[in-house]
């Protein structure tokens, strides 16, 4: 199955690139753009075809690596 | 069984798809009777990007041929990846500049960051460990809506494949001229350094050795991108687009490191990177300089996607890729380098005596071509070409006066084209490798060899507005200028790499340029002893036919024995006594001042003389040689004023200069004239030098001293350093905030 | 001293690191490749700057992961002094040694430059061959060296004395205009609770030699010399 | 209302980091893992709140700014 993982800054911890993006959004005349914050989206193909155990391997990967938990949150969307 | 050629060469080759193909009535003639019949599909990809003007130099060839290109120093000249020359002790420095100038166009970031990554390529397929970049970038006009967006991707795309590679870039120049609103330029030079005996080359040789191939995958990325290199743009190039490249510096990275480690054994018989033209280019020439031939299993080539044919492999242009020649036997010590290093290898080929490049699919052959009429037959023009009109000569006397010269000065200093590029390089790593004597900001970048007390100095340039009007003083002038910047940081110039950017070949004015800039580069290259040992060429470079300034952009290298004794440009106690070396005439045609002034962008450019370019920069050398220099600098853009705000800008060191009562230049053509073959230096010693310079006849005058925190240009005429600081520091991070 | 360099594949200041710890010991340190399970016996372990596994996902994840940092944190957490600069500053945080993470730059821009650093405390390990309050000059070189760490864990640091390195001007003012990068606090480099592993931004390697960079990161090896013997 | 823009490189752009992570997957021993892509995600506030307003205006964003079309498509999620 395929697996769609986000990852996103915490709450609180400041975005630079988020606030880099606003900056510009408003310099170009984008008006009423507030509280933009950039994260990642990682895309994988999983040889598993389990719901449940997809989930679980997902979830390992993120605390392993794909996401820095001291910093980011991570969602992870299951697809067939 | 699949009939594989008839499967992959389906699509019936018709005379509007060779013409779409970019081959003209003429070439079509010559590629049919080369083959004897009508190529297949696959072929006829080959002979497009073979026979475009990227690959093969049909407009420039006959030109090229008249560049000095020998010397004792020079081991290898034009013709490999990068030059070669000696810089002593068993040691060559390897160079070569390359455009990447209409895919950094299409994509900023991308296209100069593959440009770095090719001219890396170059260099250490030839053995040589990179140890410097340096960068020539010419943008649009600033207030051109594109400009900013295009710099900024331009410039993190140099910094993102240098740094990570590890490579310092170490310097560059940028300009900005509304004549490259929609060509911008992007060359990217690298030097490396190898032992002179342990140079690779790409001619391949030993019937039945393996084609082997190494590095990343094949995907279908900028198929096309030599032909595209040789087109003008026009107003549907955004939808005809192919494929971009993108750059993994880090597979480059290991690339390196692998093939470096391969090259310390003696498994390698020739190797090649693929750059341009990918798989064709690379194989073709392989077997045309060993005058064999080569048999690729392109089944065997290692892809990123699903259903690649034989054409698009043998055209795609990814990145990252090496093709190489082995000894016999020799190819699992190669696979377990390659697979440490974890990059893909695979024996693709072989080497045969037939003289053709022959492609396979599961055995079966899907394509051949006689290799050398590929190569020497392909058209070679002597396009027509006019002599672009001599422009008037501009007196002093005709330009107007100003009233305040530090208010002028400042006004110069703090603009587009003379303003801190400090913005670029800090973006760029240029410390890594611990060997940057002098970083950008300076004259030339001087960069040590390790282990040794030695350097190499290299620095870019070329003055366009000046071969605009007058194309071979303006050749002349590119190179006399790189020669300058390497005498003033106390370096010995070496040699050349060169980089010709140009608008369409087949309009006799552009050509007429072409050809004046050869001939001023090889008068003076000849003159220095300072052969063009590498280089590249890039034409069409048109937007809807309008074309860009001629831009041929010198890469010069020089060597200094005990870089302990390079001298950079910022003033560094108070009290020195500042001397001006060459003679002030107060030329004013085509200068920053004529500009700034009174928005004339014309007359004639200031003559080069070369046998006072010699003479002076000889001079200069021998005095830094003796330590008598403290700082030094070469007058370019702005003259005497700005090179003396250059120095005391960076050394935080106020001075004041007088001109000199024998002289009879009116003041504003004194300060801002663009006089050749002039240095700025500081010094202790002032007397012994004036002492030496009578005896050599060279014309030098004590024309200021240093100390306070203005520059004072004559008697009355102040500014604070603080102000002109700010100004030349202010420009570009302020035009660049609002990018992203 | 013995010492250890770590090399990952896109590691690219490893000679830099060379110079600086031979210029300070006298002896040149091993090579240690990241696939390796087994580090030699050394009393001091330096991860280099560089791009390892091209700072691709995020800068240090995939390096903190490679089977050598395992042996990394085991010698670490039985005393062995481990030293990270730049990127091997971003692979300690990622491998839980240091507290906190490496964003990226405020300006979004990779940063190459000379600046200033005052020197927090000359009573650790890794300063003692300065003076408190110091302030020395280093090059920076890098694209993600905004400090992050959640004001716990910062006020921790502060309180324990482990921020060992701000970024400030040259007279030593620590204030938002002389933080380049974005820092918390213009942290540019903290140790761990135990004193014997310190991670920082800039490069003292790259100022040992006064035609490159200045010789003001010197001691600072010297410290680490001095500690072990 | 709220955007969440997702970029993602185009079908045949070399991935490098897609290409990194597939690679630090397999050698931590998660194994079936293929065809790893990476790809942004931006999130945004807007004022406006009429949805196909909305829809035009980060359309408009997206070609300007966030997205790099030459290499990437995006889509564009909007909740209340
Ligand atoms: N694109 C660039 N990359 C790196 N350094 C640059 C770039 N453009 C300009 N520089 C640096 O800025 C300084 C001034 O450039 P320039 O005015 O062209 O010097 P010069 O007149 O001596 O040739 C030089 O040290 C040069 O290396
Ligand atoms: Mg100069």
């Amino acid at each position: 199955m395929k697996a769609k993982v986000t990852i996103t800054l915490k709450n609180g911890v400041l975005d630079p690139q988020g606030k880099a993006i606003e900056h510009a959004l408003t310099a170009l005349d984008f008006g009423g753009v507030d509280e933009v914050r950039q994260g990642k989206v990682i895309e994988l193909d999983l040889a598993e075809t389990d719901e449940a155990k997809a989930k679980t391997q997902v979830e390992a990967m993120c605390e392993k690596l794909l996401a820095n938990t001291v910093i980011e949150d991570y969602s992870i969307e299951l697809s067939a | 069984m699949t009939d594989y050629n008839a499967k992959f060469n389906a699509i019936e080759v018709t005379d509007e798809l060779i013409a779409e193909h970019g081959i003209t009535k003429e070439e079509h003639g010559i590629m049919l009777d080369i083959m004897g019949r009508t190529p297949n599909y696959t072929e006829l990809g080959i002979f497009s990007v073979m026979w475009s003007e990227h690959c093969s130099y049909k407009s420039s060839r006959f030109w090229l041929k008249q560049l000095p290109t020998e010397g004792e120093q020079v081991i290898q000249g034009p013709g490999e990846n990068a030059g070669v020359v000696d810089i002593g002790d068993g040691q060559a420095a390897v160079f070569k500049i390359e455009s990447h100038n209409h895919p950094s166009f299409i994509e900023p970031y991308q296209g100069a960051a593959t440009g770095v990554g090719g001219i890396m390529r170059d260099v250490f397929t030839m053995g040589a460990r990179p140890i410097a970049n340096m960068n020539a970038l010419r943008f649009g006009s600033p207030e051109h809506p594109k400009t900013r967006h295009l710099l900024s991707g331009v410039v993190s795309g140099i910094g993102g494949y240098g740094n990570c590679m590890g490579v310092p870039t170490v310097g560059g120049e940028t300009n900005f001229h509304k004549a490259y609103d929609t060509n911008i330029l992007v060359n990217a030079m690298t030097v490396g350094l190898a032992d002179s005996d342990k140079i690779f080359y790409s001619k391949a040789s030993g019937i039945g050795n393996p084609v082997v191939y190494v590095g990343s995958k094949t995907g279908r990325d900028g198929i096309h991108g030599a032909t595209m290199a040789s087109a003008e743009f026009d107003d549907d190039s955004d939808a005809k687009r192919p494929t971009v490249q993108v750059g993994d510096p880090f597979t480059e990275k290991l690339l390196l490191e692998a093939c470096l480690e391969l090259m310390s054994t003696d498994a390698i018989v020739s190797i090649q990177d693929m750059g341009a033209a990918g798989l064709t280019s690379s194989s073709v020439e392989m077997a045309d300089k060993g005058e064999v031939g080569i048999e690729l299993h392109l089944d065997q080539v290692p892809m990123r996607e699903e259903g690649m044919t034989p054409y698009e492999l043998m055209l795609s242009e990814s990145q990252e890729r090496m093709l190489m020649v082995l000894k016999p036997g020799r190819e699992d010590e190669a696979r377990a380098i390659f697979e440490k290093w974890e990059l893909d290898f695979a024996v693709v080929g072989k080497v045969t005596d037939t003289r053709e490049l022959t492609m396979m699919w599961e055995g079966q052959q899907v394509g051949s071509i006689p290799v050398p009429p590929l190569v020497d037959a392909s058209p070679m023009y002597e396009r027509p070409w006019e002599e672009t009109p001599q422009q008037d000569i501009i007196a002093a006397s005709d330009v107007k006066a100003v009233d305040s010269l530090t208010e002028l000065l400042k006004t110069i200093m703090g603009s587009p084209n003379m303003a801190s590029r400090r913005w670029i390089w800090e973006q760029y790593d240029h410390l890594v490798m611990g060997n940057t004597i002098q970083a950008p900001g300076c004259d030339a970048a001087v960069v040590r060899l390790p282990e040794t007390k030695k350097g190499i100095a290299i620095s870019v340039d070329c003055t366009p507005r000046y071969c605009l009007a007058d194309p071979k003083q303006g050749g002349k002038q590119a190179v006399a200028e790189s020669w300058r910047n390497l005498t003033a940081s106390g370096a010995k110039p070496l040699a050349i790499t060169n980089n010709m950017n140009f608008g369409n070949p087949e309009r006799p004015r552009i050509m007429g340029q072409f050809v004046g800039a050869v001939k001023g580069m090889s008068e003076a290259a000849i003159k220095f002893n300072y052969p063009v040992v590498s280089g590249n060429v890039s034409l069409y470079n048109e937007t809807n036919g309008i074309g860009i300034l001629p831009t041929p952009v010198i890469g010069g290298v020089g060597v200094i024995d005990d870089v302990s004794k390079a001298v950079s440009i910022d003033l560094k106690a108070e009290g020195e006594d500042l001397i001006l070396i060459g003679e002030t005439k107060g030329w004013l045609g085509n200068s920053v001042y004529l500009d700034t002034v009174e928005g004339r962008e014309e007359g004639a450019p200031p003559p080069v003389y070369l046998d006072q370019e010699l003479a002076n920069g000889d001079f200069l050398r021998g005095l830094i040689d003796d330590g008598l220099v403290t700082a030094s600098h070469d007058l370019s853009d702005g003259g005497l004023a700005c090179a003396a705000a250059d120095m005391a800008i960076s050394g935080k060191m106020g001075a004041k200069l007088v001109q000199p009562a024998s002289s009879d230049v009116p003041a504003h053509a004194y300060f801002f004239g663009e006089d050749q073959a002039r240095y700025l230096i500081s010094t202790k010693n002032a007397a012994v030098i004036i002492e030496k310079a009578q005896e050599s006849g060279i014309p030098a005058e004590i024309i200021g001293k240093t100390g306070g925190s203005d520059l004072k240009l004559g008697e009355g005429d102040a500014i604070s350093l603080a102000e002109l600081r700010e100004a030349f520091e202010g420009w570009m991070p302020e035009y660049m905030a609002v990018e992203l | 001293m013995k010492s250890a360099v770590i090399l990952f594949p896109g590691t690219n200041r490893e000679n830099d690191a060379i110079a600086a710890l031979e210029q300070a010991s006298g002896v040149k340190p091993q090579l240690v490749w990241h696939g390796e399970t087994d580090l030699p016996k050394v009393d001091m372990i330096m991860v280099p700057g560089g791009f390892s596994y091209g700072d691709y996902l995020r800068c240090g994840a995939m390096g903190a992961n490679s089977p050598i940092m395992r042996e990394v944190a085991k010698a670490a957490n039985a005393g062995v002094t481990v030293f990270g600069v730049c990127n091997g500053f971003q692979i300690l945080t990622e491998t839980g040694l240091l507290p906190g993470a490496l964003m990226h730059n405020a300006s979004l821009k990779f940063i190459c430059k000379r600046t200033q650093l005052k020197v927090e405390s000359n009573a650790t390990n890794f300063t003692s061959a300065y003076e408190t309050g110091q302030v020395i000059t280093v090059p920076v070189a890098h694209n993600e060296g905004n400090y992050f760490a959640d004001t716990d864990t910062l006020d921790r640091l502060e309180g324990e004395g482990r921020v060992a390195f701000r970024y400030c001007d040259e007279d030593g003012v620590v204030s938002d205009a002389t933080c380049l990068n974005g820092s918390q606090r213009n942290i540019a480099g903290i140790l761990n609770e135990k004193g014997n592993v310190l991670g920082m931004m800039p490069h003292p390697e790259n100022a040992i030699d006064p035609l490159h960079g200045g010789v003001e990161g010197s001691p600072l090896f010297t410290s680490i010399v001095n500690s072990l013997s």
